[in-house]
């Protein structure tokens, strides 16, 4: 007998090819928000192609890109309203710019300067999450404390098809259910953990299956339709303020770039999938789609392109103007108070290496 | 003033911080409903609700990691692990993040998580159930460490953690849980963390310990023909350097008593902090009684791995004799 | 679209009610093995009321209680051949007995005596496991172990409900599943984690629904039917044997005595529901079962109890003749090879204590 | 003989032990398709095949906990974790069962598992790829711990753990993972655990170190105009603790390096063993180098976190004023 909690295994589409498939719309997003969803995405696309170019020039260190996951990302934030939390990992280093978080913060991040601290109340956005799928316990206990305190504020947390092998999403997917925290667990399944395929990560057909477990809804869209992925989002973050609970969003896409600057993909990977993955990215899908419906034409999608490009130009500026960190700042942060024994260190390291 | 069991003035320091500031909340495993298998929350789902004293899934890195989320929502979250060895699980969450957060957001957010547990050996049970994991979290960055001797340091250091707007663990002697009695001060109080208590005086000998190892070198004193300092540190993280230093250089001799395993506990933090700054003053070896260097035993024969009162009795005569 | 792997969670029954619903069979179960398994079952009553007996005396330290799970625990069992490997937690803490073990040596374990210890390779029993779900892993391993060598044995685990909550169980049930390790599952929702109900653990509506996640399947039994618990592990020890890898079973039983001597239930368990569930207790069950079928007289039911309790007689005796261990147990087995300052401890140790 | 980097001998111990002993499997995330991040792993799977170099769900106490498994099935698994804060979710297997289950058999059951990992700073990384975890291993009762600074070590302490019958975690310095070169010998090759490696002999005083901070001491030794000691311990537990009090006797300065944070590190544990049983030999106190008690910073100030040359010279000229 069939789960009474089936999750939805059909891929949720909006964007049609131009051709036999035809369009859909979503409800409620005029012409002002389609375009803004255009200009996250192309800033999100610009900041990813200019860092890796940085990477080479040295100006940034290891880099985690992602390029084609333009729509997951702009998709999902633009269904948050600005009080709603976000968790990301670092495949998501970059969502701030869709909060306001100037270029610089996040280059400073990856240039290893403190500069790139934020304090997650100011963007309600999270540290960028290093250890994969720690976060997915912090987005539930702050979306539960939010339910808690009677606000409507839900929170929405990123992570791959990999993280879902780790105990710290299950017991985080749980917790949300249980405590019926307003949680959207949005599943970025490019089908790659570095360099383990999905077929070495899980059994399941597919990670939507997951939420069956947890006894809440889960629904699988495809992650390259940024329009797909919004109105997923929107429904489970409604859901979320109704109180009934977290949602798992199952994104489709696909890791057409290597896991990081690091990374040689080519060792593992399938190059000729690769192709076709980039030849339907998620950018160009978009672009075709407010093509067709008249919105977008080149005049304004240089315009916006050109935005970008200056934006990331200033950013990297600002960034390499950072001052070099001052030493001392090893020891502060750690406590609110820190001992005495921080201030002796600290002046004997200085002492060594000023002498 | 009333008089208290060790595990009645953790329950009384609860009640009185959960009444002083809305924002305290109570989590763990069977805190509520039947508050506490030591009963140390008791009394508290029915007098603060259900939404602050809460029953969580069996799953310890949810605990802590949602406690993260909990911080960020403007909670102060009070962790319980039910015992010293079902909290290896939120090791990762505590290194990874509860240690680091802060400094992660430049000291923009504080993250006030106190995680409390009963700790240590001796209470005849199966295994796992009496472990002393204090390195680990004092080994870990951005974390203090606190462990309670006596009824209300137990209240008042827990109070100290709960208001302290960094992470602290909390290790509870569960040996002494209901041995140790003791004047508890009602309502408000707090120990500060980072001062050591002079359990008592002396001019020969320094037994220097915590938790459940201070009545045990209390009573090494006492079996003692000389004139023995007990410190009770009370603090591991910050430590009272100052005290420590200064009985040192009173008595010249010092025993460090702790239960964990020897290597790397904490004893050896402290006997490398008397080689780097008391060379000098000694005028004996420093000398551990610690546990040993492998599982904690079956209870038959637990006694003789837990470091005792014959045991810090001999380490002190071959000092004394030195 | 409702997931392809649904979850059976239909309450899978053999035991009729002696009444309305009619007694099945299950195929293969002659006489004898009928009567195997009633001798089990009683042997591992016996041994519970037994020790919580000895607790009270003061002759074992706390002790878990499983009254109410010997249909689930000797049902599972006896649909495994002796190579098959089985990993308790501390609820099947007399497992050992149903694999030839001396009850001498499980109350040991309770007496805090190493004469507690045994060779896991000696029954294909795995050492009591005292932290929640960590076994899971452990058996994961063992069966893609056996797989990898080409032998037919598999692992079974047993764990409760609140364990399905811990990532050690989510980690080593996806590692089954991804390495198709032939293990069985096997969930005691006995509805308890000491005061937490299964209400505050999961909002998932059976914990069969699991499965669906790890893409493997799943199955709901009457834990209290023995026959069906019976059946259940069988169809997925073929399966593993099949090599289609593990199978998730919730077993639904209800937990009527005390989480451990330690334990005062009655400050959160519902009483009445408790009563309801001891009058319907499956020895009585199986009993019942077995009288109809005209195979169990009492003069046999008689015999086979005598039995038991003699064993027990026998096993609580040799227990307490277990001399005392030496404390140089202390500082053995822990390596292979001891440092020299093991030795060096050890005489001082006795130095000190003999003087 | 071949000149290797400290990783290539690495990948040419596992390639011989797998070769040697059929029942050795390597698994791991992303150890076997890609040959590990490090490339440690390289050729293992085309070699030995997907089933003794296997690509693992992303899951580290899932890596570990099957481990204990594949031990009682027969097997010497070799457990790769990615990198040292990384292998922070598995430490609830390590500390509740791979350090205890030959205990709980009472002896009658071996666990030859060896946790193998990157570790160290001074990489340029983002955070949590630069931690040094020893203490929590070594604090561990029924785990051994080594951690190599020489390519040779590398490949013969890799060999001893895999072939030793208790479990291992064996510690690499990924920050000279291509960087230290050196001769390192072919085919066999096992470099028994517990022996120190004298790197260099000295009378004035002595230098303690592992891992990474051995050639930071080597170049310190080179700056210092004295006859210095450098003790390359090469194994944590067990400790050639001969070794160590032979050298302090020697010399009667000690400076302990370590790059962990302080407090709890393994210098404690150095130094409190010098405090008891090499007091009458000190010359002057015992000081440690070591990180600091703070989270890893960020790399652009990471240097001046790491001990370095200039810490190690003026902690040993300060002994040698003494
Ligand atoms: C706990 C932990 N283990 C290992 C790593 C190393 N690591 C970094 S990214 C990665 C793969 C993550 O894959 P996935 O979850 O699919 O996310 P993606 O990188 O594809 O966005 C691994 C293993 C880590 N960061 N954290
Ligand atoms: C990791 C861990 N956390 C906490 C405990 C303490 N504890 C012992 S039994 C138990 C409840 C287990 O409930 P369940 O999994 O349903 O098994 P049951 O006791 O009902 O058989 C808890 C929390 C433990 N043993 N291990
Ligand atoms: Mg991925
Ligand atoms: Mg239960």
């Amino acid at each position: 007998m069939a789960s009474t909690v089936p999750a939805e295994r059909d891929l949720r589409r909006v964007i049609g090819d131009g051709d036999s498939v035809p369009d859909g719309e979503v409800e409620g997003l005029g012409e002002q928000d389609l375009l803004d969803l255009y200009r996250s995405m192309v800033l999100l696309r610009t900041y990813d192609e200019r860092s890796v170019v940085y990477h080479s020039q040295g100006r940034i260190g290891t880099y985690a890109i992602y390029w084609g996951h333009e729509a997951m990302q702009a998709g999902a934030v633009h269904a948050l309203e600005d009080d709603d939390w976000i968790f990301p990992s670092y495949r998501e280093s970059a969502i701030g710019l869709l909060r306001g978080m100037p270029p610089a913060t996040i280059l400073s991040w990856w240039r290893g300067h403190p500069a790139g601290w934020w304090n997650p109340a100011d963007y309600n956005l999270a540290s960028i999450c290093v250890p994969i799928a720690t976060q997915v316990p912090h987005a539930a206990g702050l979306a539960w404390g939010k339910r808690l305190r009677g606000e409507t504020a839900c929170a929405l947390t990123f992570f791959g098809d990999g993280a879902t092998s780790e105990g710290a999403f299950h017991e985080g997917a749980n917790f949300a259910a249980v405590m019926r925290a307003p949680l959207v667990l949005l599943c970025n399944n490019n089908q790659w953990a570095i360099s383990t395929p999905l077929s070495a990560q899980t059994r399941a057909e597919a990670l939507v299956d997951k939420a069956v477990g947890y006894g809440i809804p889960g629904t699988r869209v495809d992650g390259g339709d940024v329009l797909a992925v919004y109105e997923a989002t929107r429904d489970a973050v409604s859901r979320g303020r109704a109180g009934q609970g977290p949602t798992f969003i199952e994104a489709v896409t696909y890791r057409v770039a290597p896991h990081a600057t690091a990374d040689d993909a080519k060792a593992y990977i399938d190059l000729e999938r690769v192709e076709e993955e980039r030849a339907n990215e998620c950018v160009g899908r978009y672009e075709g789609y407010l093509r067709r419906l008249g919105v977008l034409g080149s005049e304004l999608e240089q315009e916006i392109k050109a935005e970008a490009t200056a934006a990331l130009r200033a950013g990297i500026a600002a960034a390499e103007a950072e001052p070099p960190p001052d030493i001392g700042l090893i020891f502060e942060h750690a406590f609110a108070d820190p001992p005495a024994s921080f201030d002796h260190d600290l002046a004997e390291l200085r002492r060594v290496l000023d002498g | 003033m009333a008089d208290k069991y060790l595990v009645e003035a953790v329950n009384d320091a609860l009640h009185v911080e959960m009444d002083r500031d809305p924002d305290v909340l109570v989590l763990g495993e069977d805190v509520g409903r039947s508050g506490g298998v030591f009963r140390a929350t008791a009394g508290l789902r029915d007098r603060f609700g259900a939404d602050r004293c809460v029953d969580t899934p069996l799953a310890e890195a949810g605990i802590l990691g949602s406690a993260v989320g909990l911080c960020m929502a403007g909670f102060r979250p009070v962790c319980e692990m039910q015992y010293d060895a079902f909290s290896y699980p939120c090791l990762d969450q505590l290194i990874t993040h509860v240690g680091r957060y802060r400094w992660r957001t430049g000291g923009k957010m504080t993250f006030p998580i106190t995680i409390r547990m009963p700790y240590g050996g001796g209470v005849r049970a199966p295994e796992l159930h009496d472990d002393s994991p204090e390195t680990y979290y004092v080994h870990t960055p951005g974390i203090k460490v606190a462990i309670p001797s006596t009824p209300a340091d137990a209240k008042g250091l827990l109070a100290a953690a709960i208001r302290d707007p960094d992470p602290v663990v909390i290790l509870e002697p569960k040996l002494v849980y209901r041995t140790e009695r003791g004047e508890v001060p009602d309502g408000e109080h707090v120990v500060q963390l980072g001062k050591a208590r002079l359990a008592r005086e002396g001019s020969d000998l320094t037994l220097v310990a915590y938790g459940a190892m201070v009545p045990v070198c209390e009573r090494a004193a006492d079996a003692l023909d000389a004139s023995v300092e007990v410190l009770d540190l009370r603090s591991l993280k910050p430590l009272d350097e100052g005290a420590l230093l200064a009985s040192a250089a009173r008595t010249g001799r010092v025993v460090l008593v702790q239960e964990a395993p020897r290597t790397c506990g904490y004893a050896a933090e402290l006997a490398a902090i008397l080689a780097e700054k008391a060379l000098l003053d000694l005028q004996a070896p420093v000398l551990r009684v610690t546990g040993y260097d492998v599982p904690y035993p079956y209870w038959t024969i637990e006694d003789a791995y837990m470091p005792s009162v014959a045991r810090v009795v001999d380490a002190a005569r071959r000092l004394l004799d030195f």
